[in-house]
């Protein structure tokens, strides 16, 4: 078994972003997806900290201190970007104008639940930021996860056992395994498969059943 | 590429249907889209409910819209004024539905449409016949009515400058209704002045997002409004 | 008795606001009051349809169509002024930014309650315009108005018999008569008689009782 | 005539009360008002409702404030980040309280304060444990919290350039918080880089009207933010 190494799971997103799409990419796997979208492909990318049309980092000499994204790393702006608020960005993002957003997870549900910032009910000062807001706002919420924890535990469940961040949202899970898809009222159904992989692997590798079309 | 400038009206005003609810900018003749709304009296769409700050003047714009049969309802903070005659006419004749809002809760409810939220609560028009049959509630001692979202199919909003992404900007006080329309449409097109090449406008001072608006057409308003 | 004229009225008003206020003037009378505020004492004028920092009318050559106040009449923008959108105007208002706004009225009750939108509840398409919003949201609300209606009937009253604009808002009025205080749990105090004219002619031509401090 | 521009320190910090809610704007180092926050340090008001995105990395600026004991509690979205190092001592000993907000809830509890709207409702943690004990409703068969207007005495802002007036201008993403905090607070602080003279910002692009500023401080943040 092979599978996606990070670089490809990012690159497996970005393959499914359609031109002209607004989208807002979280912390970590998802940041890196942008690096996939060819540049003529236009994908505007939003970032929580009022920013329309990021483009990718600058140049170390080129840093721009005034320009960070919503992980606090230094960006450039693309021509046609924009500048705006917080409640602005987050209209935007509740406002459901945002058509896709890609987030890390701890955890996603066959029913679309997903659990990306607490680990548990005791963690008492949890950072939430502004993965709430995306989970409830966003027109398809996407999730780019390892498809296990480094320890072989389940990522990919039958119900969450961690905090939700936004009940019922998941539409599309990216793994290094490959993809699937959360159908309401089935659960997950196997999209694609990493190359080496086989639906059985992935199947001992989750813990809900995966259905395929 | 993206690129939501159309070529001609007809293009802009594709697909509107029949029961939208259109929100038209500007206050008074000042950010109107006047072009647009001839556009839309030339498509044809009908049963529309219509959101604007005034109910239309003399027999042209929106007052020739209403005078058409094509306008169900409208929603608006002054419909009475210098020049409103065919509205006059068509509510004496009961030909047309009136809900008349605060200008303030009607930006706002427009802007919580844009923002998501569903309803809000709001001081104004407490203790009077606009909050009759409206949900009141207290906070910290004062009275407040549950207002709800405002959310339409179209806005047709008039603006100074725009791009193929359909970033806006709106000259003074052109800007009134214009942003906030844009945000709650599911569909905003945009008569802009000016088409600008991507990236002339400065970002920090683009006024309406491309986010918001679907379709730019260029109108020249004349030299007047140069 | 003599009393003030329309402008002399305006002029009155004016002589109350002091440099620094944010102020929102209605249509008519309290229109003409910028007038009156000298240029150097900086009173900023707020019109709902989003501008700060009005100036006065333009010379016939010098108009710019684009910009209008509430009344959509030519004005100008004083160095420092800014233009917003709706939403954020309102915010202004309803927000407890703007320090005064000052509107014409049908009635003005000794509670403080103001009627100026509807002259009946059987109007049914009244124009409400920004008046409740103003009533509600500003942090002063003064009324500029005739004494009594063209055919001698009253406008100060002990309640409004119109629908009103918004309960116990008034704060002052000033009439072609004087100057009234809205006292809370007193009524209408009287703070100036216009030259030439009396407590009794005022309170002749008032519909609730007159105190004097 | 106005004058908000401030000569110095002390005169921007006058008066801020122990008790006080204080709002800080900036997203991590980005538009945050650091020589304000160094001034109320020095100011030494205490017992203060802190209201940020982060809770203060290393031991300067806002953790030094906490640090010192003068911060009662902190509201804020994202409280643990890298360096959050005085933060999480203090709450794991029980000295400062914590209150987690979504960042768009933050952001729009604010606005609603700056706009007079006392409350709303949003989807966002609805089903979460940070919907725990919020009022919650069903509009048009969705669910959504009640989340109240949050309000503040003090804000500290950080813009590019403001003038006399007190109108501001931010630089890309220095924006953020700024604007929406400006709105909320009874007494709003501006540190800026530029002072600019009355009229010299193109009144389409003041993003903060002076209506909401009271303060306006100049401060050279040196080369590498020019």
């Amino acid at each position: 078994m092979t599978g996606f190494d990070r670089k490809q799971m990012a690159a497996r997103v970005a393959e499914d972003i359609p031109e002209g799409w607004f989208v807002n990419l979280g912390i970590g796997i998802p940041t890196m997806i942008a690096n996939y979208v060819p540049l003529e492909r236009e994908v505007i990318l939003h970032s929580e900290n009022g920013i329309l049309g990021m483009g990718p980092a600058p140049a170390p000499d080129k840093v721009d201190p005034w320009l960070v994204n919503a992980g606090k790393q230094a960006v450039t702006l693309r021509p046609g970007g924009s500048y705006f608020h917080h409640a602005d960005s987050f209209a935007m993002i509740r406002g459901g104008h945002i058509d896709l957003c890609v987030l890390g997870a701890f955890e996603v549900a066959a029913n679309g639940d997903i659990a990306n910032w607490a680990t548990s009910e005791n963690d008492s000062a949890p950072a939430v930021g502004g993965a709430m807001d995306l989970g409830a706002g966003a027109k398809r919420l996407w999730v780019v996860m390892e498809h296990t924890t480094k320890d072989g535990g389940h990522k990919i469940v039958e119900r969450c056992s961690y905090p939700l961040t936004t009940p019922g949202a998941v539409s599309r899970v990216y793994t290094n395994l490959g993809v699937l898809d959360v159908v309401q009222g089935k659960g997950f159904v196997v999209r694609d498969l990493a190359p080496g992989v086989t639906l059985e692997q992935m199947q001992a590798a989750s813990g809900a059943p995966l259905h395929t079309n | 590429m993206i690129n939501k400038i159309v070529q001609s009206m007809a293009d802009a005003m594709a697909g509107i249907k029949d029961g939208s609810t259109v929100l038209i900018g500007g206050f008074g003749a000042v950010g109107q889209p006047d072009q647009l709304i001839e556009g839309l009296i030339e498509q044809g769409a009908t049963d529309l409910t219509c959101v604007a700050n005034n109910a239309g003047t003399g027999r042209v714009g929106l007052a020739r819209l209403m005078e058409l049969g094509r306008v169900r309802k409208i929603i608006c903070s002054f419909p009475r004024s210098a020049g409103s005659v065919v509205f006059e006419e068509l509510y004496r004749q009961g030909k047309l539905e009136l809900e008349i809002v605060p200008q303030g809760t009607m930006a706002e409810r427009m802007r919580a449409a844009g923002a998501g939220v569903p309803a809000f609560f709001t001081a104004t028009s407490v203790g009077t016949i606009l909050a009759n049959g409206k949900e009141q509630r207290d906070f910290n001692g004062r009275t407040y009515v549950m207002e709800h979202a405002l959310k339409a199919d179209v806005a047709l909003v008039e603006a100074w400058e725009g791009d193929r992404w359909g970033n806006l900007t709106y000259r003074s006080s052109g800007r009134n209704f214009n942003p906030v329309m844009a945000m709650a449409a599911d569909m905003t097109i945009a008569q802009v002045s000016h088409i600008r090449e991507l990236g002339e406008i400065v970002p920090e001072n683009v006024h309406t997002p491309g986010i918001f608006v679907k379709r730019v057409l260029h109108i020249d308003r004349g030299p007047a409004w140069a």
